[in-house]
C-alpha cells in the first residue's frame, strides 16, 4: 500500500532510529519551487527583522547621544518600528510554512526538542511588539522613561533571533537528538553544544545595522526633496556611518564561522554554486556601500533604491547559502530527490494567482496614499523646522 | 510516536494550544467583524449630518482594533501555529503538506489585510472619503477570505467528509460537510463581536449623552442578526456531526464522571448560555444607552469571550478521540495503522521513536509508553489527569481495561504487546502508590487468561468506570 | 420615525431575545423533568413479588397485598388452587384493591372485581391488569402477560 | 367605582399617558395604593459618577450572587435528601440530568459571592462611606458578612464526603477553643460531642431555613437604609462644585448599566462550573484516616493560619489577635467622624490597609502546602 511505503523513514542512507518518516502526502510540487518562493520571502523578512532590530538600536541611539537632528530620527523609527514588527511577522510566515513542508520531520522533531523554549516566541513577542506600540502612542504625551520602554524591547528581539537560530542549527543535527531529548523530555534545551551557533547569531545581528541605516539614508533622500538640506544630508551620512558596522561584524561572523566547521566550509566550498553565492554576496555587499555612499547629499532616489537592491542580494545570498549548508549536513538522513511529489498543480495555480492580484492592488493602493502620507510627514517636519 | 512528545507537567500541552487559541479566535473574529464595522459606519457616516463627528469617534475604534488585532490577534495566530507542531507534529505536518497552499493563499490575506489596515489607518487625515471607504471595504473582503480558508481546514479535521488518506483531494477536504454552517456561523457571531466592540469604544464618549446613545444603538444593531441566524445554523451544524459525536453531548458516556454532563456538554451549554447573555445584555445597554459604562460593555466583551471559549472547546472534544476524524488519532496513531492487526500486536516501541530502548517490563518501560501513546490527552496529575481517573484501578484490571478502551467512544485503541499493556497498567497505579510489578500483573493473568469470558463482561461493565 | 426604528429593533431583539431565554433555561427544565420510570421487569421479562411469601398463597382463597418493582400488587389462589396476580391499583381512583375470598373489593368508593379481575359493580369502569405469576426457587415471580411465557427456573 | 386616593398633580406629569395600557395601569393602582412619595423619592435617587464609580457595583453583584444562590439551593433542594446525604448528592451529581451544573454552580456562585462581599465591605471602608449617618448601614453589612460565613461553613458539611466531615470537624474544634462558651456552641451546633449524621440535620435547618430568613430580612434593611439614605459621595467627588458634579439616575440608568456586568457573572459561573465542577469525594468515613490536605475554604485560610501560630498555650493570643478584625469592624464607624481633613480618618485608612494586607498574605500562607 501507497501509505505504508511512505511511512518506510525516508530513503535514508544512515537508518536513525529517530528521525521520523516522511509525511505520508509528500510534496505538494517539485521542491525547487517551494525552495525559490522561501528564499524571496524569507529574505524579505530578515530585512524587515534587520530593520526592526536595527532601528530599536539606534532609536535608543538617539536617546542616549542628544544631537541636533536625532530628534527626526527617534520620530522617524519611533512611529516605523511597530510595522516593522508586522512585518516580520506576516513576511516570517511562508518561509516557516514551506520550511515545514521540505524540511518537517526534522523541523518538528528540533522544535519539540526546544520546546519550552520555541514557545516563548509568542508572548515574548507580544511584549515587545505591545512595548514598541506603546512608545509610538504615548511618547508624545509622557516623554520620561519612554527610552526604558525601548530598551525593554531590545533584549527580546535579541533573545528571539537567538532561539531561532538554534532551532535551525538544531534541525541539522539529528545525531545529537536522542541523548537530549532522553535528558529534557520537556523540551528545556536552548543551546546544544553546535559551534556554529555563535559566529550565524552575529551574521544576524550585523545585517540590523545595514539595512536599519539604509532606512535613515531614504528618509535624508525625502528630507532632501523637500527641501530640508541640512537635516537631510546629516540623516544620510548617519546612516552611512551606520551601514558601515556590518561589514566588520559579517567579517567577524565569517571567521568565526571557518573556525567552528573548518571541514565543512572546505568542504563546501569545493562545491562551484557556493562559490558563485559568495562572489556575488561580497560584490553585492560592497555595491550597497558605494550607493549608499553617493547618494549622501543627492535627492535622488536612484541610488538608495541600487544600494537597498545590492543589501537585498547580499542577504539573499546567504539565505540560499544557509540552505545548501542545511542539505549538505543532512545528506546522511535525507536526500530531497527522493521524496515523492503528490502535484497539487489546481491549488498552486489558486495561490499564486492570488498572490499575483493581491501584490496588484496593494502596490496600486499604496501609490494612491503615499503622497498624502509624504504630505502629511512633511507639514509636520515643516511645523517642526522652519525652513 | 513518531515525533518526540513534548511532556509538560500538569498542565499538558493540549492545554497549551486551547488557551492560545482562545484568545486568538475572538480576536481574529473581530479583526473581520471590525472590518466590516469600519466599512458601514464610513458609509453610514457619510449619510448622517454628524458625519465628521462620527468618524472622529470611528478613528478611535479604529486605534483601539489596529492594535489589538494586529498585535495580539496576528501574534496568537502564529501563536496556535507554534503550539500545534508542539503539542501534534504528526497531524500538523498531514495539514501542512495537504493545505499548504490554502494557507500560503491565506498568508495572502494577511498580507493584503496589513497593508489596506495601515493604509486605511496612516492615511485617515489625507486620504479622499472614497478611498477611505474603498480602503475599509476591501480590508473587510479580504480579511473575510482568510477566515474562509482558515475554516475550511478547521472544520476538515471535525468533518473530512469525503476526503481519504490513500488519495486525498484537496477539494474534497476543504469543502467538507461541516464548511458552509461553520463559515456562515462565524461570519455572523463576527458582526456580533465587531458591534460589542463599537459599544465598548463609545462608552468612552464622555459629556455628550446623546451621540453616545445614537453610537450604542448603532453598534447594538449588530448583535441582531446573530442572534436570529446563529441558531439556525447552529442546526445544521450539529446535523454534520459525527454520530459518537452527539451520542456524547446527549447523556455522556455511560456513567462517566458527571454522570450525564460530560464536558463536552458542558461547555457546549457555556457556548449556548452565553449566547443568550449576550443578547440579553444588549437589550439592557440599548434600553439606557446613555448610561452604558465601560465596565459593563467590557463584560459584554468577555460574555463572548466565554461564549468563543465554549464554542471552541466543544468543537475540539467533539474529535475525540481524533485529532483528524476518522483519520488521526489524538495521540499520533493512524487509523489504518488499527486496522492492521500485525501493527497493533507489535511492540510499541518498536513502532515508536525517541524512547532510550528501556529494559521490558522495567518501570521506564510503562513510563514512555505512557509518554508516547497516553500523555497527548493525559497528564499524570494535572490536567486531564490520569492518576485521577485511575485511583480505583487494580494494576490487573488496567491490563484488561485497554484491549476495549476503545469501546468507550473516546478513547483509541491500544497499540502494543501483552507485556506493554502490563508495563504500562503497572506504571498508571504506580501512580498512586500500587507496588505491582509488570510481571506480577502478567503472572496474575496466567492464572485466568484474559480472553475467558467472565473477565471479558467484567471489563467491558467496568469501561464506565474510567473519566474520559 | 427614528422612534419606530428604534422601536422595532428593540422588539426584534426582544424577540430574539426570548427564544434564546427557552436555550438557556433548558438545563433547568431537563433537571426538574421527571426521569422515565424503570420497568419493573428485568431482562428475562420476570419482577420479583415483594412482601409475598408462597406461604401466603399456600392453599386456596389465600391472597395477600405485596408489590413488584414498586407498584402495587394482589396475588391469591383461587378455589380451583390456581395462583392468580393483578396489578392492585384500581382503575377507577387508582387505590389498591384488596383480596376478598369470593372478591376483589376497593375500600375508596367500593368498587368490585370478580376473582378473574373484571369489574362487576361500583365506579370501576375497566377490568384491573392481570399479570402471569409463576414459583421460582421458592419465590413469586411475575411477568407481563401476552408475551412469551418467561421459563421455569 | 370611585378611586380611595387622589393622585398627586405632579405625579400626572411623571405617569405615562392615561391611554396607554401603562398608564392605566399605574393610575390603577395608585388609586389604591397611595405609594407615589416611595416611588418620587425613589425616582430621584443618583449615583455619583466620578472615577471609582464601578465600586459601586459590589453591593449589586453581591446580591445576584444571593439570588444564584437561592434559585441553585432550592433546585438542589428538590434532590437533595438530609436522611441519605452522600447518596443523594452521589444521585444529583451522576443521575440527575445538568445535576452537576447546578451543583457546580451553587458552589463557585458561593464562593464567589463571599469574595464580592469582601470587596464590597473594603471599598466601602476605603471610600469611608460607612461614617455618620451610615453606620447602622455599615453594620447591618457586617452581620451579613458573618452569616454569609456561616452559610459557606453549613453549606460544606452537607455532602457529607470525606473533606467536607473532616473540615467541619476541625472547624468546630477552632469553635471549641473560644473561651468559656466555646464547647457549649460546638455541642449545640454538633447536636454531640462530634460531627455526626445528627449534626446534618442541624446544619442542613440554618442552612435552608434559618439563615436564609435572616439574610433576607437584614438585606432587606441594608437596601432600604441605602435607598433612604442614598449613595455616599467619596470625599474628591463631594469637593467638587456643583455643576462639575454628574450623577447616574439609580432608576433604571444604574441599574441598566450596571445589568451586563450581572449577565458576565452568569456566563463566568458556567464557565467555571464547566471547567472545574465541583467533584463528590468518597462517603465520608468517620473512622477512617483523614484524607491529606484537609483545609477549610479559603476564606476561612486566615484565621485557620494565625491561629496556627499560636499553639498550646498562647492560642489565647491568636483569638484575641483575630477577634480585633471583628471589633474593630464594629468600632471604626463610631470612631472615624466625616471631618474629611481628620487624623482619624487616615488613621483608619491606613489601618485598614494593613489589615487588608494581613488578610491577603495570611490566605495565601495558609493556602501554600
Amino acid at each position: 500500500m501507497i501509505l505504508e511505503l511512505l511511512h518506510q523513514p525516508a530513503i535514508l542512507i544512515a537508518m536513525l532510529p529517530v528521525m521520523p518518516p516522511l509525511d505520508p502526502l509528500g510534496y505538494p510540487v517539485p521542491p525547487w519551487i517551494l525552495q525559490a518562493i522561501s528564499y524571496l520571502t524569507l529574505s524579505l523578512h530578515l530585512l524587515a527583522m534587520n530593520f526592526t532590530v536595527g532601528g530599536i538600536m539606534l532609536l535608543l541611539w538617539t536617546y542616549f547621544r542628544k544631537k541636533p537632528g536625532h530628534e527626526g530620527i527617534a520620530y522617524f523609527f519611533g512611529s516605523s518600528l511597530p510595522l516593522g514588527v508586522s512585518y516580520i511577522i506576516t513576511l516570517g510566515i511562508p518561509p516557516l510554512l514551506i520550511l515545514q513542508v521540505l524540511y518537517g520531520q526534522m523541523f518538528y522533531s528540533s522544535s519539540v526538542l526546544m520546546g519550552s523554549f520555541w514557545i516563548q516566541v509568542i508572548p515574548l513577542l507580544i511584549i515587545a511588539y505591545s512595548l514598541l506600540y506603546y512608545h509610538k502612542f504615548s511618547r508624545a504625551k509622557r516623554p520620561g522613561l519612554q527610552w526604558a520602554v525601548v530598551a525593554l524591547a531590545l533584549p527580546i528581539f535579541f533573545y528571539i533571533e537567538f532561539i531561532f537560530v538554534n532551532n535551525l542549527t538544531l534541525v541539522m543535527t539529528p545525531e545529537h537528538w536522542l541523548d537530549i531529548y532522553a535528558a529534557h523530555p520537556g523540551g528545556g534545551v536552548l543551546t546544544h553544544g553546535e559551534p556554529t551557533v555563535h559566529p550565524r547569531y552575529l551574521l544576524f545581528i550585523g545585517g540590523a545595522f545595514a539595512a536599519a541605516g539604509l532606512a535613515v539614508i531614504w528618509r535624508g533622500a525625502f528630507l532632501i526633496k523637500w527641501g530640508f538640506q541640512t537635516i537631510g544630508r546629516k540623516s544620510q551620512a548617519f546612516g552611512f556611518r551606520v551601514m558601515l558596522i556590518t561589514p566588520v561584524l559579517w567579517i567577524a561572523a565569517a571567521i568565526g564561522l571557518y573556525f567552528a566547521r573548518p571541514a565543512n566550509i572546505a568542504e563546501m566550498l569545493q562545491a562551484r554554486a557556493v562559490v558563485v553565492l559568495l562572489v556575488i554576496a561580497i560584490i553585492g555587499g560592497i555595491a550597497a556601500a558605494v550607493f549608499a555612499f553617493l547618494s549622501i547629499g543627492k535627492q535622488k532616489m536612484i541610488f538608495p533604491l541600487l544600494a537597498s537592491l545590492s543589501l537585498f542580494a547580499v542577504v539573499a545570498c546567504m539565505v540560499i547559502f544557509r540552505d545548501l549548508v542545511r542539505l549538505h549536513q543532512l545528506k546522511p538522513y535525507f536526500d530531497m530527490s527522493a521524496v515523492p511529489v503528490q502535484p497539487q498543480w489546481g491549488m498552486f495555480a489558486i495561490f499564486m494567482s492570488a498572490l499575483v492580484t493581491g501584490v496588484v492592488l496593494l502596490v496600486m493602493l499604496s501609490i494612491r496614499v503615499f503622497p498624502n502620507l509624504a504630505s502629511q510627514a512633511r507639514e509636520r517636519l515643516a511645523k517642526m523646522i522652519p525652513g | 510516536m513518531n515525533y518526540p512528545f513534548w511532556d509538560i507537567p500538569f498542565l499538558g500541552n493540549g492545554l497549551v494550544v486551547a488557551i492560545i487559541a482562545i484568545i486568538h479566535i475572538l480576536i481574529s473574529h473581530l479583526a473581520i467583524g471590525g472590518g466590516a464595522f469600519l466599512f458601514v459606519t464610513e458609509l453610514w457616516s457619510d449619510r448622517q449630518p454628524m458625519g465628521q463627528k462620527i468618524r472622529d469617534w470611528l478613528h478611535r475604534y479604529a486605534t483601539y482594533f489596529l492594535v489589538y488585532t494586529t498585535v495580539f490577534g496576528a501574534m496568537t495566530g502564529v501563536g496556535i501555529w507554534f503550539a500545534i507542531q508542539l503539542a501534534n507534529p504528526e497531524a500538523t505536518s498531514l495539514l501542512i503538506h495537504q493545505f499548504v497552499f490554502a494557507w500560503a493563499t491565506e498568508w495572502v490575506m494577511f498580507l493584503g489585510e496589513l497593508t489596506t489596515l495601515y493604509l486605511y489607518f496612516y492615511g485617515w487625515q489625507k486620504n479622499s472619503r472614497s478611498l477611505q471607504v474603498f480602503l475599509a471595504g476591501a480590508y473587510f473582503v479580504i480579511a473575510w477570505f482568510s477566515l474562509f480558508i482558515i475554516n475550511g481546514i478547521l472544520s476538515f479535521m471535525l468533518t473530512p467528509g469525503a476526503w481519504q488518506l490513500a488519495q486525498p483531494n484537496i477539494f474534497h477536504g476543504f469543502f467538507n460537510p461541516g464548511f458552509v454552517p461553520s463559515l456562515i456561523l462565524r461570519t455572523f457571531v463576527m458582526f456580533l463581536i465587531g458591534g460589542l466592540f463599537g459599544i465598548i469604544v463609545a462608552t468612552k464618549i464622555r459629556n455628550d449623552d446623546e451621540f453616545k446613545a445614537k453610537i450604542i444603538n448603532f453598534s447594538a444593531k449588530w448583535v441582531i442578526p446573530a442572534a436570529i441566524i446563529v441558531p439556525v445554523m447552529m442546526l445544521w451544524y450539529w446535523s454534520t456531526l459525527p454520530a459518537n459525536t452527539v451520542a456524547l453531548i446527549k447523556g455522556g458516556a455511560v456513567g462517566v464522571a458527571g454522570g450525564k454532563l460530560e464536558i463536552i456538554t458542558r461547555y457546549f451549554w457555556l457556548a449556548v448560555v452565553s449566547g443568550f447573555l449576550i443578547v440579553f445584555g444588549t437589550l439592557f445597554i440599548s434600553f439606557r444607552p446613555q448610561a452604558a459604562s465601560t465596565a459593563g460593555a467590557i463584560a459584554l466583551f468577555l460574555i463572548a469571550q466565554l461564549g468563543v471559549m465554549g464554542a471552541e472547546f466543544f468543537r475540539e472534544m467533539a474529535r475525540k478521540p481524533y485529532v483528524i476524524y476518522n483519520v488521526l488519532y489524538s495521540n499520533s496513531l493512524w487509523k489504518y495503522h488499527t486496522d492492521d492487526q500485525n501493527y497493533m500486536q507489535t511492540a510499541f516501541l518498536d513502532n515508536a521513536r525517541w524512547d532510550p530502548r528501556p529494559e521490558p517490563l522495567s518501570p521506564q518501560h510503562g513510563e514512555w509508553i505512557f509518554r508516547l501513546q497516553c500523555a497527548s490527552c493525559h497528564t499524570r496529575n494535572g490536567y486531564r489527569s490520569i492518576a485521577e481517573r485511575t485511583k480505583d484501578w487494580t494494576a490487573e484490571f488496567g491490563y484488561r481495561w485497554f484491549l476495549d478502551m476503545d469501546k468507550t467512544g473516546i478513547m483509541p485503541p491500544f497499540q502494543g504487546t501483552n507485556e506493554d499493556r502490563a508495563a504500562l497498567s503497572a506504571y498508571l497505579v504506580s501512580l498512586h502508590g500500587d507496588t505491582t510489578t509488570a510481571q506480577q500483573i502478567l503472572d496474575q493473568v496466567e492464572q485466568a487468561p484474559a480472553d475467558s469470558i467472565a473477565n471479558q463482561a467484567a471489563a467491558n461493565d467496568m469501561i464506565g468506570k474510567v473519566k474520559p | 420615525m427614528k422612534k419606530n426604528t428604534r422601536r422595532s429593533f428593540l422588539g426584534l431583539l426582544s424577540a430574539a431575545g426570548v427564544g434564546w431565554l427557552a436555550a438557556g433555561l433548558y438545563p433547568v427544565f431537563r433537571y426538574l423533568s421527571p426521569q422515565q420510570a424503570p420497568d419493573p421487569f428485568g431482562k428475562d421479562g420476570l419482577a420479583a413479588v415483594e412482601k409475598i411469601t408462597l406461604a401466603d398463597v399456600a392453599k386456596p382463597n389465600m391472597g395477600k397485598n405485596g408489590g413488584y418493582g414498586g407498584r402495587g400488587l394482589i396475588v391469591f389462589r383461587n378455589a380451583q388452587g390456581e395462583l392468580k396476580a393483578f396489578d392492585s391499583k384500581c382503575t377507577h381512583a387508582g387505590c389498591n384493591v384488596e383480596f376478598e375470598a369470593t372478591k376483589i373489593y376497593c375500600h375508596c368508593h367500593g368498587g368490585t372485581y370478580n376473582l378473574d379481575g373484571k369489574n362487576i359493580a361500583g365506579p370501576p369502569p375497566r377490568p384491573l391488569t392481570e399479570l402471569g405469576v409463576l414459583e421460582k426457587d421458592d419465590a413469586l415471580f411475575v411477568y407481563r402477560l401476552g408475551g412469551a411465557r418467561p421459563a421455569q427456573a | 367605582m370611585t378611586p380611595d386616593y387622589e393622585i398627586p398633580p405632579e405625579a400626572e406629569t411623571q405617569l405615562p399617558p392615561p391611554n396607554k395600557l401603562t398608564g392605566r395601569l399605574s393610575r390603577y393602582l395608585l388609586n389604591r395604593y397611595p405609594v407615589w412619595p416611595i416611588i418620587d423619592h425613589l425616582s430621584k435617587k443618583v449615583v455619583p459618577r466620578h472615577r471609582d464609580t464601578v465600586w459601586y457595583n459590589m453591593g449589586g453583584i453581591a446580591l445576584f450572587f444571593l439570588v444564584v444562590q437561592i434559585i441553585t439551593g432550592a433546585l438542589l433542594m428538590v434532590y437533595y435528601r438530609p436522611s441519605q446525604p452522600w447518596a443523594s448528592v452521589q444521585r444529583i451529581v451522576m443521575e440527575v440530568p445538568y445535576g452537576n451544573l447546578i451543583r457546580s454552580i451553587h458552589n463557585w456562585s458561593a464562593n464567589l459571592m463571599i469574595l464580592t462581599l469582601f470587596l464590597h465591605m473594603f471599598s466601602t471602608f476605603f471610600m469611608k462611606a460607612y461614617r455618620p449617618p451610615r453606620e447602622l448601614t455599615w453594620l447591618s453589612g457586617a452581620v451579613l458578612m458573618a452569616i454569609t460565613l456561616l452559610f459557606g461553613f453549613s453549606g460544606y458539611l452537607l455532602p457529607w464526603d470525606d473533606l467536607s466531615f473532616f473540615a467541619t470537624r476541625v472547624g468546630m474544634s477552632e469553635i471549641e477553643r473560644a473561651p468559656l462558651i466555646g464547647h457549649w456552641i460546638a455541642g449545640l451546633a454538633r447536636g454531640g460531642a462530634d460531627v455526626t449524621v445528627d449534626t446534618i440535620g442541624r446544619f442542613y435547618l440554618l442552612h435552608v431555613m434559618v439563615m436564609p430568613i435572616v439574610v433576607l430580612t437584614i438585606v432587606g434593611i441594608h437596601l432600604f437604609f441605602v435607598q433612604v439614605q442614598g449613595v455616599s459621595e467619596p470625599d474628591h467627588f463631594a469637593a467638587l462644585p456643583p455643576e462639575k458634579k454628574r450623577y447616574h439616575k439609580f432608576f433604571t440608568e444604574f441599574l441598566f448599566s450596571e445589568a451586563p456586568i450581572w449577565l458576565f457573572l452568569s456566563a463566568l459561573l458556567v464557565a467555571l462550573a464547566a471547567a472545574w465542577p465541583r467533584t463528590l469525594l468518597p462517603e465520608a468515613d468517620p473512622f477512617a484516616a483523614a484524607p491529606l490536605g484537609i483545609k477549610p475554604e479559603w476564606y476561612f485560610l486566615s484565621q485557620f493560619q494565625l491561629l496556627k501560630m499560636f499553639p498550646g498555650k498562647v492560642e489565647m493570643v491568636g483569638l484575641l489577635l483575630w477577634s480585633l478584625i471583628p471589633l474593630g469592624i464594629l468600632v471604626v464607624a463610631f470612631v472615624d467622624r466625616s471631618i474629611p481633613t481628620d487624623n482619624r480618618g487616615r488613621w483608619t485608612t491606613r489601618i485598614g490597609i494593613v489589615a487588608l494586607a494581613g488578610l491577603i498574605v495570611y490566605t495565601i500562607w495558609g493556602w501554600l502546602p
